[in-house]
């Protein structure tokens, strides 16, 4: 699946990728209120990586459903949608939109973002503030609810069982980690709020950390994410315990590396004589 | 409409230092014909070979010759990233994303008179503009600047195409100072005025505009991760809201801008 | 100066670098008894830097106290030994044996390893770990004593303030985040106990974030080190509010980087007419 | 006492592929001579050019060429490191960190019959091996093995220096089977065995060593990190505990390791 801000609403990327050769498309972040994010400069280059600090910025979930929905509904992969917020309430306002949607048979609940300072990743540090948010959610949203998780925490374990507590039917990891970058000749860090969110392959190490530590410990399936580049990477995921992967930064680099990485997931097992990806989820030691 | 966006594996077919700053490649695609692609537009380039970088690098079309299928781009030496694409070779692949973004408007008739006003490597996109005019008949008229004689680049292809008046800031070419102060400005009317270069520089450029009620472009250049409008990094504040330059402009009507 | 582990005692690197031209050698980890380390495999390259588990392994402060101090007490830089424990009581009596040594003026205390079973991280990830070892440590230790910071942290501001409480006269962070890395043909993590620190230049982003919040909020100087391998990285740091910084996994590709970046350093000050370092610090905004 | 470690931009002067596996480097320091070098140290080459790499990567020394002031590397291909390395070119710089580790006890005595086992490119520093023997006058044999005829390297090199015996695991040339399985170790009583290669065949000759009451040395190649003793990261289990692999070995007695 392509993760959620890197693939836009998938329709922009159709020119140079196969749509229907995805797994999945995680629509962008969508809030209940229109959101203009935050000012340029959103973004510095890192060590095989990049800081963002978007904000949110999306039409509202009412435009999304009225003007988006439409466009996207019918195409033949399952689109989830991110969902964000300021308040539990808020968060279930918004899930309560997408849950009469016919196409869209999933959310990912968004309680990490770092780039909002009214709420997002304040609620996924404590394991009280994700259990108020999926708790909210969990009554307003019947279908599959993904909740995503953030990985500047102590104990990212503690969190997810809290959500599985409420009801998630699955969580996926990680978001992005805290970071900033400085312009020594303007003395100043480079984003336009301090700092943002770094994703890429220099995440990887910990975002396998984290699934892996994860996977044990939670009874439902685990989504991983966190600088996966390529099908060895994504196997790594998987056989970390992740039942299904996302790509984000990597689709910056080549809009159609989700195609390809599951095509050569495909290769791999093949060549392995493994019949089923499922062989192979949390299979390392 | 929207042109059909490709991902091209580019072949390098010749690579020329204008200057120690400056390198011009000349790329083809050695499987099929380049796709239709519009002055203003560009491309997102992949950086291999260098470990410093990470994202593409969005560089403008410089020219495009169909007879020859190449594609030029003008490339300033600056980080790692122009670095690493200047010890490309002759034959060796550059994978590219292209066409992106939205072009300059092209003038409805060739009575109109159009200025294209280009600084340092700024002028890149304007050959092809030039190019594409001539084409079409008309004659654009070139205004370029630099800040010394040795970084006005392409002048000759520049006057094969139209009129080209230059400034520099030192006066080792063509009048001294900055293009808002050339005598051309003050002596010809346009109708239309397209823009690429230094921010002050459009900026200035900008305001001559408005204050002459002249229609104005602008090219901005705003760091970008995708160039696909997926990743809303390289967003413009306008009128209409925060923008992503690179699905948006890279081109914009000075109105559409909250510069003042 | 150079960081705990990835510069021995500084006379390994002799041959290839003038010891004298960096400003301080923070040498190995020491704990009061001997230890064996982990086993191989201890390390895995990742994007833009490596995982390591090397688990503390030394001959003990007896064994550094009686001959390696010898060998490297008159060399003209500060040599800063870096201790680490089981439980506060044993740092404290390693700290006491460093306290005797004339020609060792500071200790780093290691409160954030994640690579021991016994200790280490368990201190640095809570304000009450943390508390109770710099408590102990600082009874039985009256010269400089810095507190190394571990990352793995939802609050490291919080962690930073209580060392500071307990009269810690400075802190350095970060030390390496937790990850892992899958060696996807064996089915294995790649490194012996599984997870292992992560540094190099993809964790800058994240060190310089924490290094920006920690200056801002304590009043001792605070020692910024995470992915340094250049002198423009180390202004960066600088400028997010370090008094002095640490170069680490750099070492590893070049031996000499330490005095390079010193020079580095001062080159830039000249070049922008700053006399002192300390004009620089905490200036970005 | 350990030869003085130095850090050297190495020129390639040449490249040769040896097979499509294997590349053999010729570098010199285009600046000083070459420091003196032990058979079986190794040097820490930095890898530039390629994003998924990191660290340096630690490489045998296969001949050094005191005349010419060349040092060999022989590569093999197996990944982003070595495929960056295998893509230098004559002229190239290259960085390396050097002399690394200790090396094989010579002989003593010319009268001592010793041989030296490779494996697959562990036979790389072999040649320095034998070269140095050669010189001081001893005449050493080798036992060389490979999967196929094609993976044996250098063979006219080890021609030149002493006697070369070969197996081959699919019969193409030499004995059939594996290094110790070859009659010239049956026919012949050797004082000194010195070994470099996988794991598994240094695993089989120092155990027919030991078999045999015929002291023996391997050359391990753990993964490392800085290559001088200070990461602690390429460690193996010896009678003496955890010791570096870079600094107390490469090459070690087998006695000294927790081999059973």
């Amino acid at each position: 699946m392509t993760a959620s801000g890197t693939f836009g609403y998938g329709i922009e990327f159709e020119d140079v990728v196969d749509l229907t050769a995805i797994g999945g498309i995680i629509v962008k972040g969508t809030t209940f209120q229109p959101r203009q994010g935050n000012d340029y400069p959103r973004m510095a280059e890192t060590p095989s990586g990049m800081l963002n600090c978007v904000g949110l910025q999306n039409k509202g979930v009412q435009y999304f459903c009225e003007t988006i929905y439409p466009k996207i509904r019918k195409i033949d992969t399952q689109m989830i949608v991110n969902v964000s917020g300021s308040s539990p309430e808020d968060y279930a306002r918004c899930a309560a939109c997408v849950n009469d949607l016919e196409d869209i048979h999933a959310i990912e609940l968004n309680i990490s973002c770092p780039n909002v300072h009214d709420g997002g990743m304040a609620f996924g540090v404590t394991t009280e503030g994700a259990s108020s948010v999926v708790r909210a959610v969990r009554k307003a949203y019947n279908k599959t609810l993904i909740v995503k998780l953030s990985p500047n925490v102590t104990d990212i374990v503690s969190i997810a069982k809290a959500v599985e507590a409420e009801g998630a039917d699955s969580v996926s990891l990680i978001n992005t980690l805290m970071g900033t970058a400085i312009d020594i000749e303007k003395r100043r860090r480079m984003l336009s709020i301090g700092t943002g969110g770094l994703s890429g392959p220099c995440v990887k190490p910990v975002a396998l950390r984290m699934v892996y530590q994860v996977a044990k410990a939670v009874n439902i399936p685990v989504i991983g994410l966190g600088g996966i580049s390529s099908a060895t990477d994504a196997i790594e995921f998987i056989m970390a315990g992740a039942s299904a992967i996302e790509i984000g930064t990597a689709n910056f680099l080549d809009p159609a590396i989700s195609a390809k990485v599951a095509q050569g997931i495909n290769e791999w097992l093949d060549a392995h004589n493994i019949a089923s990806v499922k062989d192979i989820i949390g299979v390392a030691e | 409409m929207a042109l059909k966006k490709h991902i091209v594996d580019l072949q390098v077919v010749s690579k020329e230092d204008l200057g120690d700053r400056f390198v011009l490649l000349k790329c083809t695609d050695p499987k099929a014909p380049l796709p239709p692609m519009m002055p203003g537009q560009f491309a997102q380039l992949r950086v291999d070979g260098s470990k410093e970088t990470f994202l593409r690098r969005p560089i403008s079309i410089n020219f495009v010759d169909m007879q020859k299928n190449e594609i030029w781009f003008l490339v300033q030496l600056v980080g790692a990233g122009s670095r690493a694409l200047a010890r490309l070779q002759e034959g060796d692949l550059l994978n590219a994303l292209l066409p992106l973004g939205n072009g300059f408007s092209m003038p409805a008739s060739a009575d109109k008179k159009h200025l294209l006003v280009g600084g340092g490597v700024g002028t890149a996109p304007l050959l092809y503009m030039g190019a594409q005019m001539s084409l079409m008949g008309f004659r654009p008229t070139f205004l370029l600047g630099a800040r010394t004689a040795d970084m006005l680049l392409q002048l000759e292809d520049f006057k094969r195409v139209g009129d080209v008046y230059v400034t520099t800031e030192d006066g080792t070419m063509g009048e001294k100072g900055f293009v808002t102060q050339h005598s051309i400005l003050f002596k010809q009317h346009f109708d239309r005025i397209s823009v690429c270069g230094p921010s002050p520089m459009m900026k200035a450029v900008a305001r001559f505009a408005k204050q002459n009620g002249v229609p104005c472009e602008v090219s901005l250049e705003n760091m970008m991760a995708c160039g696909l409008g997926a990743c809303l990094c390289c967003v413009e504040k306008t009128v209409k809201g925060n923008v992503c330059v690179c699905t948006e402009g890279p081109v914009f009507d000075v109105n559409e801008l909250t510069w003042e």
